[in-house]
């Protein structure tokens, strides 16, 4: 079995955590068996197996990263010979460590299985890992009681054994694996509560609509496989499915574009579906069905970026396939900006709060396709990275809302409000969020998605510049929405104490569940301190969920600094460590048995002088000679403006602080009933005060705003969205099933199936008509005696004479 | 003028190997033996003449085998017009044990019934006797003659009931027809005489050649023989005795005529045809393609819709003369002949054994149902799982099911007809195999009853079946199953039988 | 070609052992119904045993030699030999046949279907088992064609006797069915011998033997291969079933008792696609180079078609039989692209679908017993009241449509795959689009399968079965049995009987190599003909 | 010598036969009819015989005639049978069975 080892000449310089990363999603699979099959016994119930497998492969993938920096510090320092230099300046080429062993092989194919190591996969290892832990930490509480408390952490730790090994897949086959995998437990996890319809049907959508999207994933691979499969056998000594051999050989310039570019298509279409982009989102605001942390871990942070990261996985491929290096309009760009547009107008018709969050997920999976698209790749990929954190705090706090404040309801308007003061870290921590989502300087959202509008403008599609800071504007102004509505203004609900009624019928009588369909009852099922805490109203929630609040709110402050780029190039670790280098390599001369690994040669004379920001040259502007291979193409950066910043934190800003007051007019104004004299007055005389002309910025927000954006637009996008796209979604199952049910009818019964009984019939109806031959007269029996023999003679004297 | 001919060939004493005709005086002795026990034993006893009747059949057999092993040139009589070959032996053994069954099967019936026992196994035993002759007849005379001798007796076994309205009707529509039929071939071989100057087949074999002037008197002559046996196989549509006869003739009696007569009549077909007018095969080709054709799938169709078993079995017995007679369509096409001689042979021995058996399940099974009603054996295999499994064994070998006598049979014919190789082989095996389909079709139908349905009016109380059944049950039975799975054994026999004189051999 | 001769009595003994059970309970009385039970498992263990033993003794080196070959005379005259022998190729499908027999016996302990009477029931799954252990060794054109036909009458009486309300007009239309394609494979493959000898060069004795044609077949003229593959085509369609032939499936598969459409499922569809993977493609390379579009053609209106009619089933069973037909697509679509690729595919498929598709059929069973009636419309909440089945049930639907990590997906992907870059000389654009429609016909599969889970499974259960146990007990779901006596969950004999297939199926699911390099270097063999 | 005006002769006869045969409903007349062919039959026989000279057609004649004889017995007797049954020898009551 284990042959096809990675040649040991870099074995040595790398270190044992990058060598052995393929443990890392080893290590939840094993943890998910244990938990199947002896979690009911185990005193937690087997959710201390999650945890622990999680904080176990967190640790691999910390240590692996730590060795990666290394690597890559020992090369730039020269330690390591491997320099070369492109794209202009001195870069490090470090190969991503690859180590792929014989999984299966047919026809003379091989299909591997194993690891490849470089910044892209440790980025999400180390996301994933860490997010899966403080979630599964979060479920600890959060779903306390519930009665498929152990499927729930299987389910979990299952997925991130999915994801994880997806990551680090070194091959489509392994990728594809994991990916379906994820589908899978996204499934189970929407559906945790089935017992009510809806979560089935939504579970059943989820898996439904990312399958469609799959199908495009199964031909691209099978078609690149074949188109590719000679060339890298000949240069690389790996298969078609290989994930280096497949970008070398979209670099290579003898691919053929077709293929390229239907297999980059049939494989967007999968990452359409996987990220919930235009126009396949619509199963992602349902997928809230699940549980708060399904939604914070799968449909926020980690399992949507899917599609992201195949994307910045196979960058050359769609690079070259698609044609990103060229300024025209490209699909990828294209999805990308319609998705934040239509997603973040949609954020702001909805009154639960989780689906606020959905659309706003949707909305920066969109940016971060985009950024993709327009050959942004290191923002996009960075964004991934800091859109995790605030996005999953956002969903951990929205839950430690309903878990303590309201009751386990969602409904903004109905169930909260000034829960501010009742749950201070909760509310804090979602704010921190919110303004990093926002964008504003100097938290993690700012230096992520500032750059992905930095550098889609820098390439030439000005238009989807302005459209991303429409969508920074829009971003500010829902969550500002969000915020107001749920931490601030008047207590309503069960915010307010209010006990609903349907809240208790849930306790009794496993089954029943509150209309919601959420978590509600879910810790109601043993957890009985929720009739207490129904009894005296909202507080703060406990430790094991406020804790991994506060870590993730940290982190939505400070990831940013990671890659700071305004203050310079010293700051842009996160580029460092994380981006390929578009170099000329030379392959090692290959064995059989598997794959060499990419030792790069010095080769000044080919690595083209560029102006940064202007880099024209590199591969992927021109083909790479004889015997060398690229992984990467180069992809240019903008240089950094503060003018450009400012804007954009300008419009932020505007959106913040319009949207606030918006929200105090509006909601003041429209339910008087929810509002409190006193604080509008409050808002009002500030406003008075501070701001001169505030009637001008209120009649401005009133008519321009919400007349045009706020009601119209939206509620059209909204219906829209609901009766179209999701209608053609829902109504592609029913179609189906009709045509189904015709063809059955029609086709199979009667014209297929009624041939067969017919030709059966025929045969007793021949039988029948001959009947009367047999009359049972002799003289007839006679007559036919003699006239066939007569005719039979007179035939054959004929024929014969 | 008699007297001139006289003169022309002076009469000699021809000499008479005894022993090759030792099957026929044996059973002559055994015919005048029956008659006179049947005289002096009284009522009582009369089942005595069953008993001898079978040591008689059995003590037939004996010369058979000794002239079996004895040695292996055929003995041929009477310059040329009683021959013993193996061909001829291999025949007359299945007539021989075909008739042992027969009588097994009659014992009962025919005591309970409280037949003219005597009598009954007396006919028997001078049909059967005529059969063997048949068997070693080459020459148009003594072939004519076997015919009636065997044809006669099976006239009056069919209307053996006297008192039973449908034996009388049974009986007289097979004699007129029968009659009619071997009018017809006499003037047949009225012709063939007269244009060949001789009854001796090979002679005529010799006379009837394709470069030799070929006018529509031979075509003629031929076409009238061929009807004359096709009526004997029941060949479509020379069949419509079968049916009303098979069903109104007790039922051993049935069983006698769908499996010996049948054979008796295949064998002079394919005499008269291997040995007599092998070279005209575009004559007989042709009209037995059509016969073929016509047979295997009108027998088929109309055995579809009977409910009566018998009649059922009449009919699916038609089309598997069908089956037979498939084969011997392109006899004449390439090398083919060798096969389908074979091909016919073994459909032959397997059909008398599956046939015999199924009739004897029949009547064991009617012995409690009273009625031929297919719906009558509902539920069989509830009460009498033995009746019902071999019941299933004969019926799935009917159908030609693997690995049951029946397929061996009907491999052996496509083979034959697709080792000819040509258009009208391929078209004739493709109907063939549609046929053996459609053919399940009603013998399912009985499987059915047997296996799925309840037993109507609750009739559940074990079969008791006579030893003569159970004896005639296992031959039979054994003999399916083990030239199913051991074909290579019946398959010899058909091996052996080369036909002395068949195209100038 | 070559073979190994070494314990050659190993497969005669492990085809017809059955048979000595057979005899054996035929001499005891029919009441004794419980060592007709023991007679029957002992002979069924007996026989894996030598399957077993044959499985340890299999050089999985030369896998593509015939092993524990034996050639002897059995009817001379027609020069047909009992002609034996195991490869790659036919070894899992061999061993396959013989645990699914076990574990189907093991199932009867407790569920003889009514009207009741092991004897007969279990000596015709033994006579089963023969013809079908017999038909993956057969080596010889008329032996295979033998053990062929004898599975047709204990599966007609299996699903007319002990079947459901239409039994009677199923088993007719299965045996009618099959039986014409058979017929006209016979014709096909006496024709097909014919030709050969004509063809056969000097001193090569002419014979029914399959390696002997797979060697000298590709003389044939190129009308006579199309002529004689398309025989041999009715009759393999006929039982895999392809699409215009397959009406015969549902309804036997509906009507079928349990244990019957598990084995037709597992193994007797099977036969077909053998048939085409040992003898029609391997003899007949431009006869297979011919019809291959047009195979490919079927197979993909099979899939579509099939799972179109999936969704129109209002019946579990039903919509499971449906479901065979899709997947028996893939399979075909594999064969068809004449690749190596292609055909590790199918034989993958086939056990796959065998495994998957049987244990399907099993919990359909159980839960008619259970619920009497498998009207989706009326099932639902399983998980409530029946947690494991129902997840049992989840799990084989996860397997079925396909999931990664579990074996329905290595017979599905690699098929479209294949179909991707087809044989030379096969129109790569005819089988891309192929390819696309086969990829659309997974997600059909996900459609109809998690459908069917999320009716039967999720929700609440139906009134008229919630009677009293509400929740009968799944807060901790370890033990499942609800307050109603029809209602309990799995039970011993379905746990002895179900685990084997569930942990084969993980297991081929993450290690299919287990499959795969058995199956390729015979297979290589079967497509040299195709440069494969 | 008259050869082919005894075979046609023997024709006629032949045809009158199998006319009387499809004809007749009466048993006894059909009997007569057969007769008829038989006797044509020998027509023939004894026709070519002398024309050939050979003695085959004359010991055939004999034959037939014997055989003759014989079947016009058993028929009759058949005949008989059915008149005591069905008070009637008329063939197209002959039908119980069909189909």
């Amino acid at each position: 079995m284990l042959a096809a080892e990675t040649s040991q000449a870099m074995s040595h310089s790398a270190g044992w955590f990058l060598e052995h990363a393929w443990v890392i999603p080893i290590i939840p699979a094993v943890a998910f068996a244990l938990i199947i099959f002896f979690g009911k016994r185990l005193p937690m119930k087997g959710s201390e197996l999650g945890v622990a497998s999680m904080v176990a492969s967190l640790v691999l993938s910390l240590g692996a990263a730590w060795q990666w920096i290394q690597k890559i510090n020992d090369a730039s320092e020269g330690g390591v010979a491997h320099l070369t230099r492109a794209a202009g300046e001195k870069t490090p080429f470090v190969g991503p460590i690859i180590r792929e062993w014989t999984w299966w092989q047919s026809g003379g194919f091989e299909f591997g299985i194993g690891q490849h190591i470089d910044g892209l996969a440790l980025t999400l290892l180390v996301v994933v890992a860490f997010i899966s832990t403080l979630v599964q930490i979060y479920s600890l509480e959060y779903l306390k009681g519930d009665r498929r408390y152990t499927h729930f952490f299987a389910a979990l730790t299952l997925f991130s054994a999915g994801m994880l090994s997806m990551v680090l897949a070194p091959n489509m086959v392994q990728l594809i694996l994991g990916w379906e995998i994820m589908g899978l437990c996204s499934f189970m996890l929407i559906g945790h509560w089935w017992e009510d319809q809806a979560n089935a049907r939504a579970a059943l959508k989820a898996f439904f609509t990312v399958r469609v999207g799959d199908m495009g994933l199964l031909i691209g691979t099978g078609a690149l496989f074949f188109a590719a499969n000679n060339w890298t056998q000949a240069n690389l000594g790996v298969s078609g499915f290989n994930i280096s051999g497949l970008s070398a050989w979209a670099m290579s310039g003898e691919a053929s574009k077709s293929v390229l570019t239907w297999g980059a298509v049939a494989l967007f279409i999968a990452c359409i579906g996987k990220s919930g982009q235009f126009p396949l989102h619509t199963w992602l605001p349902d997928a809230m069905a699940g549980p708060t942390p399904v939604s914070s871990l799968l449909h926020s942070s980690t399992m949507v970026v899917a599609g992201v990261f195949l994307v910045a996985r196979l960058y050359p491929v769609f690079w070259e396939g698609l044609r990103i290096g060229d300024t025209d309009i490209n699909f990828i760009v294209l999805i990308g900006g319609v998705t934040i547009v239509i997603a973040a107008l949609l954020a702001f018709v909805q009154s639960d709060i989780k689906k606020v969050l959905a659309y706003s997920t949707v909305s920066q999976l969109g940016y971060m396709m985009m950024g993709l698209g327009a050959g942004a790749w290191l923002p996009a990929v960075f964004h991934i990275f800091t859109h995790a954190f605030f996005k999953a705090c956002l969903f951990l706090a929205a839950g430690s809302v309903s878990h303590s404040g309201s009751h386990h309801s969602f409904d903004m308007k109905k169930d909260m409000g000034g829960l501010a003061k009742k749950m201070p870290i909760t509310a804090t921590t979602w704010i921190i969020s919110t303004l990093a989502l926002a964008g504003v300087f100097p938290l993690a959202g700012f230096f992520s998605k500032d750059e992905i509008i930095d550098n889609v403008g820098h390439n030439g599609y000005q238009a989807f510049m302005i459209v991303g800071l429409g969508g920074a504007f829009l971003t500010a102004a829902y969550m500002t929405r969000a915020t107001y509505l749920t931490f601030f203004g008047e207590a309503r609900g069960a915010a307010a104490g209010e006990h609903h009624d349907h809240g208790h019928a849930t306790d009794h009588g496993h089954d029943a569940h509150d209309d919601h369909g959420h978590d509600a009852h879910a810790a109601h099922g043993a957890h009985d301190s929720h009739d207490d805490h129904g009894a005296h109203g909202p507080h703060e929630s406990p430790k094991l969920i406020t804790i991994p609040l506060v870590i993730l709110a940290f982190l939505a402050l400070t990831a940013g600094f990671t890659n700071a780029v305004p203050f310079g190039a010293s700051w842009e670790r996160f580029k460092k460590y994380v981006e390929p280098s578009p170099a000329f390599v030379m392959p090692e001369p290959v064995k059989a048995s598997g794959p060499g690994e990419a030792i790069v040669i010095l080769d000044s004379t080919r690595a083209s002088e560029g102006e940064e920001g202007e880099a024209k040259s590199g591969c992927s502007y021109q083909a790479p000679a004889e015997g060398e291979v690229c992984y990467f193409p180069a992809v240019s950066h903008a240089k950094f403006k503060w003018s450009k910043a400012a804007l954009s934190l300008a419009i932020v800003a505007l959106g913040l602080v319009s949207s606030w007051m918006f929200c105090v007019q509006y909601y003041t104004r429209r339910n008087r009933r929810l509002v409190g004299l006193t604080q509008r007055n409050s808002v009002l005389r500030g406003g008075y005060t501070f701001l001169a002309n505030k009637y001008y910025l209120d009649a401005l927000y009133e008519k321009v705003i919400v007349r045009a954006v706020a009601h119209p637009i939206a509620r059209g996008a909204y219906w829209f969205n609901q009766n179209v796209i999701d209608g053609i979604v829902n109504g592609a199952g029913k179609i189906s099933r009709r045509t189904a049910g015709w063809v059955y009818r029609n086709i199979d019964q009667r014209v297929v199936d009624g041939a067969v009984n017919g030709s059966g019939a025929a045969a007793r109806g021949t039988g029948g008509a001959l009947r009367p031959v047999q009359s049972g007269k002799v003289n007839q029996y006679g007559a036919l005696l003699f006239a066939a023999a007569a005719i039979g003679a007179l035939v054959l004297v004929i024929v014969n004479t | 003028m008699l007297a001139s001919i006289l003169a022309q060939v002076p009469w000699q004493a021809p000499s008479i190997d005894y022993h090759a005709i030792a099957p026929e005086i044996v059973l002559a002795a055994g015919i005048v033996l029956i008659i006179l026990v049947d005289l002096f034993v009284g009522e009582s006893k009369k089942w005595v003449t069953a008993s001898l009747t079978g040591f008689v059949l059995l003590g037939a057999l004996i010369p058979v085998l000794t002239l079996a092993v004895s040695d292996p040139d055929a003995r041929s009589l009477f310059d040329g017009r009683y021959v013993i070959d193996e061909y001829a032996l291999t025949l007359k053994a299945l007539f021989l044990i075909a008739g042992y069954v027969v009588v097994l099967l009659s014992q009962n019936h025919v005591e309970e019934g409280d037949y003219y026992q005597g009598e009954y196994y007396t006919l028997l035993l001078t049909s059967l006797t005529g059969m063997v002759m048949m068997a070693s007849s080459r020459d148009l005379v003594s072939i004519f003659v076997a015919l009636e001798f065997l044809s006669i007796p099976a006239y009056m076994l069919a209307a053996w009931r006297k008192r039973d309205r449908k034996s009388n009707e049974a009986g007289v529509k097979y004699y007129l027809l029968g009659v009619f039929a071997s009018a017809v071939m006499l003037y047949g071989m009225s012709l063939l005489y007269g244009v060949t100057g001789s009854t001796l087949l090979s002679e005529i074999g010799r006379q009837i050649t394709v470069d030799g002037d070929f006018g529509g008197v031979h075509a003629l002559a031929i076409v009238f023989v061929v009807v004359g046996f096709a009526f004997k196989v029941s060949a479509v549509p020379f069949h419509t005795w079968a049916p009303d006869t098979y069903e109104g003739a007790p039922t051993p009696v049935t069983a006698f005529l769908s499996v010996a007569s049948k054979a008796a009549g295949f064998v002079a077909l394919v005499t008269i045809l291997y040995v007599g007018v092998p070279q005209a095969k575009d004559v007989w080709q042709p009209f037995l393609w059509v016969l073929a054709a016509l047979t295997m799938t009108v027998g088929n169709l109309l055995a579809l819709r009977q409910s009566n078993i018998v009649r059922m079995l009449a009919y699916s017995s038609i089309s598997q003369g069908g089956f037979i007679l498939m084969p011997l369509a392109v006899a004449g096409t390439g090398d083919a002949a060798g096969p389908a001689l074979q091909a016919v042979v073994v459909y032959l021995l397997v059909y008398a054994a599956m046939n015999l058996g199924m009739f004897a399940v029949v009547i064991a099974a009617a012995r409690t149902t009273r009625s031929g009603e297919i719906s009558s054996f509902g539920g069989l295999f509830s009460y009498a799982p033995g009746l019902g499994v071999l019941m299933t064994i004969f019926l799935a070998s009917l159908a030609g099911i693997p690995p049951l006598g029946g397929w061996i049979a009907k491999f052996a014919a496509f083979r034959a007809v697709l080792e000819a190789g040509n258009g009208w082989a391929y078209g004739i095996a493709v109907i063939g195999a549609v046929n053996s389909v459609i053919a399940f079709g009603y013998y399912g139908n009985v499987m059915r009853e047997v296996w799925m349905k309840p037993a109507p009016n609750g009739e559940t109380r074990a079969v008791a079946t006579p030893t003569s059944l159970v004896a005639a049950l296992t031959i039979t039975g054994a003999a399916t199953l083990l030239l199913g799975v051991l074909p290579g054994t019946v398959l010899r026999f058909g091996d052996l039988a080369d036909l002395v004189g068949a195209f100038g051999r | 070609m070559e073979v190994l001769r070494d314990q050659n009595w190993l497969l005669t003994v492990g085809t017809f052992l059955p048979l000595v059970g057979v005899l054996v309970m035929l001499f005891i009385p029919k009441s004794d119904e419980q060592s007709h039970k023991s007679v029957a498992l002992i002979t069924a263990l007996a026989t894996l045993a030598i399957g077993i033993y044959t499985l340890t003794q299999f050089d999985f080196d030369q896998a593509d030699k015939l092993q524990f070959f034996a050639d002897a005379e059995w009817i001379k005259v027609i020069s047909s030999n009992y002609t034996i022998g195991l490869d790659g190729m036919s070894l899992p499908l061999y061993i396959l046949s013989m645990i699914v027999t076990v574990l189907v016996m093991i199932y009867s302990w407790n569920h003889i279907p009514s009207p009741g009477n092991p004897k007969a029931f279990l000596s015709l799954m033994l006579i089963l088992q023969t013809g079908m252990a017999g038909t993956f060794i057969a080596q010889d054109l008329i032996l295979f064609f033998v053990f062929f036909e004898v599975v047709l009458l204990p599966m007609y009486f299996m699903i007319g006797v002990w079947g459901g309300e239409q039994r009677q007009y199923a088993s007719l239309k299965f045996f009618l069915y099959t039986m014409f394609g058979s017929a006209l494979m016979l014709v096909a493959f006496i024709a097909l011998f014919f030709k050969v000898r004509g063809a056969l060069p000097d001193g090569v004795e002419p014979s029914f033997s399959i390696p002997m044609l797979a060697e000298y077949g590709g003389l044939l003229g190129r009308s006579a291969q199309i002529w004689i593959f398309a025989g041999m085509f009715v009759g393999f369609a006929v039982k895999v079933p392809m699409f215009p032939f397959h009406t015969w499936l549902p309804d036997a598969h509906t009507q079928a008792p349990t244990q019957g459409s598990v084995i037709l499922a597992a193994i007797l569809l099977k036969l077909g696609t053998y048939g085409f993977v040992r003898i029609a493609i391997p003899i007949l390379p431009e006869g297979a180079r011919e019809w291959a579009p047009w195979i490919g053609l079927l197979s993909v209106i099979g899939i579509i078609y099939g799972a179109l009619g999936c969704l129109a089933q209002t019946d579990m069973k039903r919509l499971i039989a449906f479901s065979s037909v899709a997947h028996m697509g893939f399979v075909m679509l594999g064969i068809s692209t004449l690749t190596p690729m292609g055909f590790n595919a199918a034989l993958f498929g086939m056990v796959a679908h065998g495994l998957i598709t049987g244990m399907l059929f099993f919990i359909a069973g159980s839960v008619k017993e259970r619920y009497h009636t498998l009207e989706i419309a009326r099932l639902g909440g399983m998980l409530k009241q029946l947690p494991k089945l129902g997840w049992i049930l989840g799990f084989c639907a996860m397997a079925s449509l396909g999931l990664p990590g579990l074996a329905g997906f290595w017979g599905e992907f690699p098929a479209i795959l294949a179909a991707y870059s087809p044989a030379p000389g096969l129109s790569e654009e005819v089988f891309r689009v192929f390819m696309v429609i086969a990829a659309l016909g997974t997600v059909f599969a996900a459609a109809y399968l998690l459908w069917l889970f999320q009716r039967t499974a999720f929700g609440e259960p139906k009134p008229e079965f919630s009677g009293g146990n509400g929740h009968g007990d799944h807060g901790h779901g370890d033990h499942g049995h609800g307050d109603h006596d029809d209602l309990h969950d799995v039970n011993t004999f379905e746990w002895i009987a179900w685990t084997p297939f569930l942990i084969a199926i993980v297991v081929f699911g993450v290690y299919p190599q287990l499959m795969f390099k058995i199956f390729d270097p015979a297979v290589s063999v079967a497509l040299k003909a195709f440069g494969g | 010598m008259l050869t082919v005006q005894f075979l046609l002769l023997g024709a006629v006869l032949f045809c009158i036969g199998v006319y009387g045969v499809l004809a007749r409903k009466n048993a006894v007349m059909v009997l007569m009819s057969i007769e008829l062919i038989l006797n044509s039959v020998n027509l023939n026989l004894l026709a070519f015989s002398s024309r050939l000279g050979s003695i085959d057609g004359n010991t055939f004649a004999l034959y037939v005639i014997a055989v003759a004889a014989a079947e016009v017995g058993v028929g009759l007797a058949m005949v008989l049978l059915i008149y005591r049954n069905r008070r009637t020898i008329a063939l197209d009551e002959l039908s119980d069975m069909k189909g």
